[in-house]
């Protein structure tokens, strides 16, 4: 394993580092908004991954103004990509949270292992 | 980019992270995701992704925090 | 026994991910297959090409516009979910004005918010409108949009939001980015060129242009009032307490 | 252009924009939805139809959305497998949306029947645009279109093992999604393109092949979550049984299958040419796939065995077939394959059926346990007719769609000289005649004196689809020529290159 390249490549190194604490958090923790914190945790990790693809040298934002060649603008196909996931984000967050609150009228807990029994979600 | 400041930035963001999923109090955790959020939104504009800065305070920092409390509101605050 | 097992499979995807960050190309590089292929002409032709100053909007609304449709439809059926799970808000509510624990927001809170909410939805318009040549765009908008009616209700309570947006007045208005997308669609098609291609023929000079950024600019706007209602939908399902119902008006101070 | 050209696209943006105006009829009035979603699904089955012929005449149908290019914009390409897929989506959702009518009426609370129509329509729409995309990216933005849906519908009841069933649904797929962006990030990086050709072409040169390599496994991890193969199908029994049975009938013959075509298309489409150093990779997972689905061929066909529940033991007879459509594909014969494919289909109209007769009986009776099921082949024959036509395809015997799917897939274990296979296939299909002859025996020979023989059938909205899709699998089975010829060329050109 190269390490002095991992080390190059801190931002995806640590985006890695966060995609498994959000996995951690998933699977581990009890109570189900823990868990979608740690899906949320997930998914920014994987944006901040694709977002740091595309930076370049001195780069400056893709928008065209004065004193800004499109050789200097950073990859702008990952942010297009990351404003769509985003949003899908935060669709899936407002869908599992109505499904708490119904949980949550159903079972009076939010914790995995009272709802499930033994073997939790 | 700044090195120091992203190598700052990304520090503070698996410190946030960790907080996030360790704090037991439920609001206090989504606070802390929330600042999560601004800072991975800061660090997006050190990235030069100024719209996705934008997007993740508003949506991220913003509007999943606010889903995250009116749930916490409506169930319960504690982690058991 | 069930968290060894999970650390045990993360240790191993962590040492997957590891390798493949080892082997990824290096960050902070020109050279990368990602900048050398599909991108070059997104950035050298992305003004007169896509038609926004702003590539990133240029790129989500015209080369990859059906994308963005797709994401639209994401949130739709992101609300239609919370609908179809926790029902609209109640439309007769009593109580009014007073946060959960029946105290009203004092009166420096009120008049703050109450200046506060036309400024930030004034900043959400310009972020929309001008989302060509700005960071910024329809969903930032939306969002913003959103967040002000979600002041608003913090402050002023559920009942005072809903009889400013009434469901009557907001459901139309919900799909109103899908529907923007696909009749910008069918013009496309109705003129004989592909679906959402916005340089339609038969025009000329100048005005290709022009077509073309009024035709953005819709879509734009679309998605901005339709992503704000959706949030502030989802907002207004998922705040509505049941027990506002019951009890009675109480009495203003 | 004439219109026709515009076709492909159209079968997206159709039913978007009858679902985009579903709430407003709605509100207006709530009868008014039913109608509208019929129309749309009507609509969208004939563009579908009008394809069939340009695609069986040509290779592949292919369309620019905004006319831009591929590597530079969206292409949608239809070819035989996703022509297949789009005549499945749209006949199965007008069964299933016909059947919807009473069944909902009766189950729903009023003023969830609006977003009811809303959201099947949704699914249905990002079901076909999944299944025609030609880009990655574009594939995980229909997948998550047609996954937040079917979080949702199955909780729209709202039964308390039904939201956690959704919950637990939700969080398995929605890591899952989360782990396809993920290999869609690792491959943009070593390829720097989102079209699956291009991707394709593009790996033969690239230096990142070993990034592409990790981005291939979790691919593949994050499909087989969406398609409930074995190790990771614990959501579907949850799930399946305790939607609605309309959705369960939506979900099981189409959503599972969605997971399929997404591991078909990384496998074969993007991953399909490259040799050298990725093959021993490629390989490796097809064979780890290939050993999954053989496992998951005979746990869920003893788990369905322990199943005193009708819709639970239907549930995990899905997850049985599944094992056996993605043990074909990933035989890498292609006879197997041919057989895997067909069996999508053969499987798609009989567990719907299977799912519609399972709702029929708890709409008019009430009964869910199999025990129960005794003489209901007498005042319901229709209905018990359709489980029992349904059985014989989902066990696999003749003249059904399943005996020719499951004949090709034994055929293709024979061909690649691997008896454990040919063992395994035999014995699930042993396995499954137990399950599914215990009900038909339930239904049609035990106790019926118990139940008086009064002819006391389902509405004709509910018996009439089921029926239709049961002789769909009979259909299919005997005039299986009409398909095959097709299905073997594609399979053949995947293959062969």
């Amino acid at each position: 394993m190269n390490f002095s390249r991992i080390f190059h490549n801190l931002n995806y190194a640590v985006s890695a580092l966060l995609f498994l604490m959000g996995l951690y958090t998933v699977t581990v923790k009890p109570n189900l908004i823990k868990k979608l914190i740690g899906l949320n945790i997930m998914e920014t990790s994987v944006f901040l991954l694709i977002v740091s693809l595309g930076m370049i040298p001195d780069g400056q934002a893709p928008i065209v103004t004065n004193g800004v060649r499109p050789s200097m603008m950073v990859n702008p196909i990952p942010q297009a990509l990351i404003l769509t996931g985003i949003v899908v984000a935060v669709s899936t967050t407002a869908v599992a949270l109505s499904l708490c609150i119904r949980i949550h009228e159903k079972y009076d807990t939010l914790d995995a292992f009272k709802i499930h029994g033994r073997g939790g979600l | 980019m700044n090195w120091v400041l992203n190598l700052l930035l990304l520090i503070f963001l698996v410190c946030t992270a960790a907080a996030a999923i360790l704090i037991k109090d439920l609001l206090a955790a989504a606070i802390v995701f929330s600042a999560y959020s601004l800072l991975m939104a800061i660090l997006w504009t050190q990235l030069r992704a100024p719209d996705l800065a934008i997007t993740e305070a508003a949506v991220g920092a913003g509007v999943t925090t606010v889903l995250l409390i009116v749930t916490i509101y409506r169930t319960v605050r504690k982690e058991e | 026994m069930r968290k060894i097992m999970v650390l045990a499979a993360l240790v191993v995807i962590g040492i997957v991910l590891l390798y493949a960050v080892g082997k990824m190309p290096p960050m902070n590089s020109r050279n990368t297959p990602d900048k050398t292929h599909v991108v070059p002409r997104y950035l050298n032709e992305g003004e007169s090409e896509g038609g926004a100053k702003n590539i990133i909007t240029g790129v989500i609304l015209n080369y990859r516009g059906y994308d963005t449709m797709g994401e639209v439809t994401v949130i739709f059926s992101a609300l239609c979910a919370t609908i179809a799970l926790l029902d609209r808000e109640k439309r007769k509510v009593s109580r009014s004005g007073v946060d959960a624990s029946g105290v009203r927001a004092s009166v420096i809170v009120r008049t703050v918010v109450r200046f506060l909410v036309p400024i930030v939805v004034f900043f959400a318009a310009y972020m929309i409108l001008h989302g060509e040549a700005t960071p910024g765009g329809g969903f930032q908008g939306g969002a913003i949009i959103g967040a002000s009616v979600i002041i608003f209700t913090l402050v002023f309570g559920l009942p005072e939001s809903t009889r400013r947006m009434p469901l009557k007045a907001r459901v139309p208005f919900e799909s109103i980015a899908m529907l923007g997308f696909l009749a910008m669609g069918f013009i496309g098609i109705a003129f004989g060129v592909n679906f959402l291609t916005y340089v339609l023929p038969g025009l000329h000079g100048s005005l290709v242009d022009t077509i073309r950024s009024q035709m953005l600019m819709v879509i734009e706007i679309g998605i901005g009032i339709g992503g704000g209602l959706v949030f502030t939908s989802i907002v207004l399902a998922m705040v509505r307490e049941d027990e506002y119902e019951l009890q009675p008006d109480i009495p203003q101070p | 252009m004439s219109v026709s050209a515009h076709h492909p696209v159209l079968l997206v943006a159709v039913p978007l924009f009858f679902a985009a105006l579903c709430p407003i009829w709605g509100m207006w009035r709530r009868e008014a939805c039913f109608p509208w979603a019929l129309l749309g699904v009507v609509t969208t089955g004939f563009f579908a139809w009008s394809l069939i012929g340009k695609v069986t005449s040509t290779r592949a149908v292919t369309y620019n959305a905004g006319g831009w290019r591929p590597p530079w914009g969206i292409q949608i390409r239809i070819d035989f497998l996703s022509l297949l897929l789009i005549c499945m989506i749209t006949g199965v959702g007008l069964m299933v949306l016909v059947y919807s009518w009473r069944y909902v009426g009766k189950e729903l609370p009023p003023e969830k029947i609006t977003y009811y129509y809303t959201l099947v329509l949704l699914i249905l729409t990002a079901m076909l645009g999944f299944s025609i995309t030609g880009d990655l990216f574009n594939f995980f933005v229909f997948m998550e279109i047609f996954s937040i849906t079917s979080y949702a519908l199955v909780a729209i009841v709202g039964g308390p093992r039904a939201v956690r069933a959704a919950f637990k649904y939700l969080l398995m797929g929605a890591t899952s999604s989360i782990t396809v962006v993920l290999a869609i990030a690792l491959l943009y990086s070593a390829t720097g393109s989102l079209n699956m050709l291009d991707i394709s072409n593009r790996l033969k040169t690239t230096s990142y092949l070993p990034v592409a390599g990790v981005a291939l496994v979790f691919f593949i991890a994050a499909f087989s979550v969406k398609a409930a193969l074995f190790p990771v199908h614990v959501w579907l029994p949850d799930a399946h049984s305790i939607a609605p049975s309309p959705i369960s009938a939506l979900l099981s013959a189409l959503v599972i299958k969605m997971g399929v075509l997404g591991i078909f298309r990384i496998l074969f489409t993007v991953y399909g040419h490259t040799f050298s150093d990725l093959s021993s990779t490629w390989s490796h997972v097809a064979g780890v796939v290939s050993w999954a689905a053989a496992l998951a061929i005979v746990l869920g066909s003893i788990m369905a065995i322990m199943q005193r529940d009708l819709k639970v033991m239907i549930a995990y007879s899905s997850v049985a077939q599944i094992g056996y459509i993605l043990l074909g594909i990933t035989m890498l014969s292609p006879l197997g394959m041919v057989g895997g494919l067909y069996n999508m289909l053969a499987h798609a109209m009989g567990k719907a059926c299977l799912f519609l007769v399972a709702g029929s009986i708890i709409y008019k009776h009430g009964l869910r346990r199999i025990e129960d099921m005794r003489g209901l082949g007498r005042t319901m024959p229709v209905t018990a007719g359709a489980f029992a036509l349904a059985s014989l395809s989902i066990v696999g015997l003749p003249p059904s769609a399943g005996f020719v799917a499951k004949w090709y897939i034994l055929w293709g274990c024979f061909q690649k000289g691997n008896f454990a296979f040919v063992v395994i296939v035999l014995l699930g299909s042993l396995l499954s005649a137990i399950y599914c002859f215990r009900v038909v025996y339930y239904m049609f020979f035990a106790g019926a004196r118990e139940r008086g023989a009064t002819f006391d059938e389902a509405p004709l909205t509910m018996y009439f689809p089921a029926a239709v899709l049961s002789a769909g699998t009979l259909f299919f089975g005997v005039f299986a020529g009409l398909v095959i010829p097709f299905l073997s060329n594609a399979c053949r050109a995947v293959l062969m290159r």
